[in-house]
């Protein structure tokens, strides 16, 4: 469980020219939750992700992952608990052959050869990457370094795995079959997933929506929820999905929706549904 | 044109899957520093048809095409030539009475110097066919995993063993990236008007020295990073440390270590008792 | 930015030392694997490399360790995949350079404060040196050249001083500048700015 | 497209790394005309080809096969100015960082002009109105340094340069990506008001139909170096499923316009926003 109570943090604490990151965040995470952070460019997202991971450390509030707090000291035992995955594999994957690179993580638990080869084992078959485990690292397309360096983070079987922006440097529909792919395994291994995104079609496919502006929490909610209040989304720069808002746009038409479109198939099912009961109104 | 790839001859490596290739890294890595020592301490034409002999079984063993080992090797061939004729000009060793073929001032052209340059030729030649053959049937993967487990027992002598291998791991899991981004950082300066290739060596060296300024700004950023992926994956240093990856040499492997050391042996005495 | 275990001074080996030496010296390598590090010249050789350029780079700008480790990586590489016969010895090739940085890092912290390019270009001019004396004092203690060999080889060792000199001023400011954080350039007076 | 096209592509073909264990196809034919005034996307997923067409554009390599010719010159042949076709084609790189050749904002824009040997009066009235063009106030930038701007800024200063040589040929090579959405929606606003009052030839290179589709008008799609399609964009836009098996994004009406065909079986891919899809849908529904 991650649990953040007024979490601050500010860069250069007490100069004159300090950045206030984070500006009192609350925040309560239970295990196995999927959950996407999304936020403009400087709304705090990456400092947060920097804080889970006890990377920073915060200057003001509570940060508690497991009840252990996040504070000098404490990294190895936070570490073992939240992974983490950044924006551009090129800049973390270590070792250049795949399995290496995924075991590089139990391997410095000093962890027994067997339980490093079951874990890589696990994660390379969680990430469809036991094809190409000898391959070398440079000779991979971006969508399979990024499947890489996930994979290095769940060999570290951690409770939450955090992605910060995996998928802004893909191609929407390979970002998608990435997203489908961490969904099936929160569902079977029951990890959690934080995923940072600026992309709201990406958002739609989690349980929770948290949204940060400025530093604080803006909306906490579920998908539905959260795109419903599309006009304050935008003013946080964001954007609210085209099924969501043309679902609204239908409803101002008269078009009974209701209030479950967040993306295109739940779109289509209201609008085939709809459409039945049309035809059967207007049927013989 | 600006296809920097091209010239690129690091970590090529032809895997013909011949015995040799297969072979534990540890074993060929001990295999070059026996040759490497051997071609210190061989001293005579006889010592030196000996370790060819040796070299032409690998050779063969290895099944890599000669032609392809000759080609890359124009250049140091030329290199050699130069320095062995400068021994042969300016030798000073004891030059025995009538020796000489031909003189002037401090030039001189003498049997003695021949010979020793001779010998000088095929100890230079012995090291490159060693270092080129052990690159071309490992690869880079191999090699460093080979290294690290040679030395790894100096890890308990707190010599940072797996930390000198991994900044080897780095560099050269970097070099690709960096080839791609400043080929990149070339085509894009000459589509402004800048090409890197053109002037004279001063202009030159100030246009590589600016086009490698986001290539050196960058690879700080990138150090960043990937510090902060490596602390966030628990990395603690090498002591920490256990390692999926076993290497295992096989009886034949320890065989054929064994070969090369009694050939080079054989060599050395052979060297030294004539 | 980075907190916790293993930042280290600038004479440990911390996990930011590991990863900067290592791509350091993978630009060392990507110079001479390219072969953008050998500029052509009109000498013997017909070029001068500015390969040592990240050793240097490293010992002025991260300390001796990086610069030490950059060096041997640089070394290390040259040992095996040298052109030059010198440089199949293992001791030429790793040997000298791996003093480079840690010259060149004592000439920068020497002169960092009377000003900083010219101790970026004595930095250079000392690692470079550094790079070619060892390695032709080697090669002529080791029995590879007769000492009238260096003589023809010391246009080139100037040539590459000065180079090594040119690149590590532009780096150094670049990074510098970088690294100050500053935002907004000093207006330009002259009659003729185009901006 | 009438009389002789601008730009014209014939047969390119090119191997990267030719001779070599990792050669590569990177072009397998591919022919092409551009008629001055068009504003073309090229799309295809990665590795498709588009960052060799674009440097075989401003001959940044040797093609193995096929000419490139502008205003019907071949630009490989003997005695051919290249450095005056860099003067018509501007090129923005996708990623601007790899252009920018000065540290301070102002003198890389006046870079190219300077180098073109124009006074230092007009560059200066060129800097000054490409900055304000790309949204980066001449005063207030000028004198800014390229490392401390973010990245959307530092992708306008690029443009900016490009902008400041007048060239008639635009290429922008991925000009969204990587940009969060207010980013990307501020550039693209301000592409599109650039490209109004202008007589630009505009090619934009993308593995996305997102952007592209709204400052162009016609689509090449390229596929493992082939043009496997090429069109108005709306048509190219109908073949929303063969687009989607390559991997190319699309725009964000399209690409819901696919996923509702099941229930409205024929309703046009080919929208570009979301009021268009809105309308397909009300006569669609008025009709059951």
């Amino acid at each position: 469980m991650i649990e953040a109570q007024n979490l601050s943090f500010s860069y250069r604490t007490g100069e004159e020219d300090a950045v206030h990151a984070l500006r009192g965040v609350g925040l309560r995470l239970e295990p196995g939750e999927f959950v996407a952070l999304i936020g403009h460019n400087g709304s705090g997202k990456s400092t947060l992700v920097r804080l889970l991971v006890a990377v920073l450390h915060p200057t003001g509030g509570e940060l508690r992952v497991d009840g252990i707090p996040v504070r000098p000291g404490n990294e190895l035992e936070v570490r073992r608990r939240i992974s983490v995955v950044f924006q551009n594999p090129d800049d973390q994957l270590i070792m250049n052959r795949v399995a290496d690179d995924v075991a590089f993580g139990p391997e410095n638990l000093g962890l027994e050869r067997e339980e490093i080869a079951a874990r890589v084992g696990f994660a390379l078959r969680a990430l469809g990457l036991e094809e190409i485990s000898e391959h070398l690292v440079e000779e991979l397309s971006p969508g399979q370094k990024q499947r890489v360096a996930i994979a290095g983070a769940l060999a570290m079987r951690p409770r939450f795995l955090v992605l910060d922006e995996p998928t802004s440097l893909l191609p929407a529909p390979v970002a998608r079959r990435l997203i489908l792919t961490l969904r099936e395994l929160n569902r079977r291994e029951g990890t959690g997933v934080i995923h940072v995104t600026h992309s709201m079609s990406e958002a739609a496919l989690f349980d929770r929506v948290v949204v940060l502006d400025g530093g604080r929490v803006l909306m906490d909610g579920s998908p539905a929820q959260v795109f419903r209040r599309s006009d304050q989304l935008r003013e946080a720069g964001l954007d609210v999905p085209l099924a969501v808002e043309l679902a609204g746009r239908l409803r101002a038409r008269g078009l009974p929706l209701g209030d479950g479109v967040l993306d295109a198939a739940s779109l289509r099912e209201a609008l085939a549904g709809l459409r039945g009961s049309r035809a059967e109104a207007c049927g013989p | 044109m600006l296809e920097l790839q091209r010239n690129v001859i690091f970590g090529q490596f032809v895997d013909t899957g011949s015995v040799v290739h297969r072979m534990d890294p540890r074993i060929k890595l001990g295999a070059a520093f026996v040759l490497v020592v051997a071609s210190f301490l061989v001293d005579t034409f006889l010592g030196f048809a000996i370790l060819g002999l040796l070299a032409a079984a690998i050779q063969a063993v290895s099944r890599v095409p000669p032609g392809y080992l000759l080609r890359g090797s124009a250049l140091f061939l030329g290199f050699l030539l130069f320095i062995l004729a400068f021994q042969v000009l300016f030798y000073a060793g004891e030059v025995p009475e009538g020796g000489y073929l031909w003189r002037w001032g401090i030039l001189s052209v003498s049997t003695a110097g021949l010979e020793s340059a001779a010998i000088l030729g095929l100890r230079v030649i012995l090291l490159y066919y060693v270092t080129t053959m052990l690159m071309l049937t490992t690869s880079l993967v191999d090699l460093t995993a080979g290294l690290e487990q040679i030395f790894s027992p100096l890890q308990r002598l707190r010599v940072p063993v797996n930390e000198l291998v991994l900044v080897f791991v780095i560099a050269v899991k970097f070099v690709p990236i960096f080839i791609e981004e400043i080929e990149r950082l070339a085509r894009a300066r000459t589509a402004r008007g800048v090409p890197f290739d053109e002037g004279g060596a001063l202009t030159r060296a100030r246009r590589i020295g600016r086009l490698l300024v986001p290539i050196f700004v960058g690879g700080f950023a990138r150090a960043d990073v990937l510090t902060t992926a490596m602390q966030v994956r628990c990395y603690r240093g090498g002591r920490h440390r256990t390692r999926l990856r076993q290497l295992a040499a096989a009886p034949s492997d320890w065989a054929a270590l064994l070969a090369v050391v009694a050939w080079a042996v054989a060599a050395w005495w052979v060297s030294g008792a004539l | 930015m980075t907190t916790g275990s293993g930042s280290g001074s600038a004479f440990g080996l911390g996990v930011r030392q590991i990863v900067v030496a290592g791509i350091l010296g993978g630009i060392a390598i990507l110079l001479g694997a390219t072969r953008i590090g050998f500029i052509p010249v009109p000498n013997l050789s017909g070029s001068a490399t500015i390969m040592h350029v990240p050793a240097i780079l490293g010992g002025a700008l991260e300390g001796p360790v990086v610069g030490l480790l950059a060096g041997g990586i640089f070394g290390f590489y040259s040992w095996l995949y040298a052109e030059v016969p010198l440089f199949k010895d293992p001791i030429i090739a790793v040997g000298p350079r791996l003093l480079i940085g840690v010259v060149a890092w004592a000439v920068f912290v020497l002169l960092r404060r009377v000003n900083l390019d010219l101790a970026s270009a004595a930095a250079g001019v000392f690692g470079s040196l550094t790079n070619t004396v060892g390695v032709l004092g080697l090669g002529v203690l080791l029995g590879y050249l007769p000492p009238a060999a260096v003589v023809p080889i010391v246009p080139q060792a100037v040539v590459e001083a000065v180079l090594a000199a040119v690149v590590t001023v532009v780096v150094v400011r670049g990074v510098t500048l970088f690294r100050s954080g500053r935002t907004t350039a000093p207006e330009v007076k002259d009659e003729e700015r185009r901006y | 497209m009438s009389g002789e096209p601008l730009i014209e592509l014939r047969d390119l073909r090119y191997t990267y790394l030719a001779g070599t264990p990792k050669a590569s196809e990177a072009l397998r034919g591919v022919s092409l005309r551009i008629g001055e005034g068009e504003r073309v996307a090229i799309v295809g997923p990665t590795r498709s080809g588009k960052s060799t067409l674009v440097a075989a554009l401003v001959h940044l390599l040797r093609l193995g096969r096929g000419q490139v010719f502008y205003r019907g010159e071949d630009i490989a042949g003997p005695g051919y100015d290249r450095a005056a076709l860099r003067r018509e084609i501007g090129v923005v790189f996708q990623q601007p960082e790899t252009q920018i050749v000065e540290d301070v904002v102002g003198a890389d824009v006046a870079f190219g002009p300077t180098a073109a040997g124009l006074s230092a009066e007009e560059t200066r009235r060129r800097v000054r109105e490409s900055l304000d063009a790309v949204g980066l106030p001449y005063e207030r930038f000028r004198l800014r340094y390229v490392h401390a701007l973010s990245g959307g800024q530092r992708r306008r200063v690029a443009l900016a340069g490009v902008l400041a040589m007048r060239t008639p040929v635009l290429v922008l090579d991925e000009p969204a990506a990587g940009l969060d959405p207010r980013g990307r929606r501020e550039l693209l606003g301000l592409l599109r008001r650039l490209l109004s009052g202008r007589s630009l030839t505009l090619i934009v290179c993308s593995a996305s139909l997102e952007g592209a589709a709204l400052l162009c008008d016609r689509a090449v799609v390229l596929d493992a170096g082939r043009v496997v399609m090429d069109g108005a964009l709306r048509e190219v836009l109908e073949e929303a499923d063969r687009l989607a098996a390559l991997d190319v994004t699309l725009p964000e009406a399209a690409a819901l316009a696919r996923e509702l065909r099941p229930v409205f079986p024929g309703l046009p891919a080919g929208v570009l926003d979301g009021e268009e899809l809105e309308a397909e849908i009300l006569k669609r529904l008025g009709a059951a």
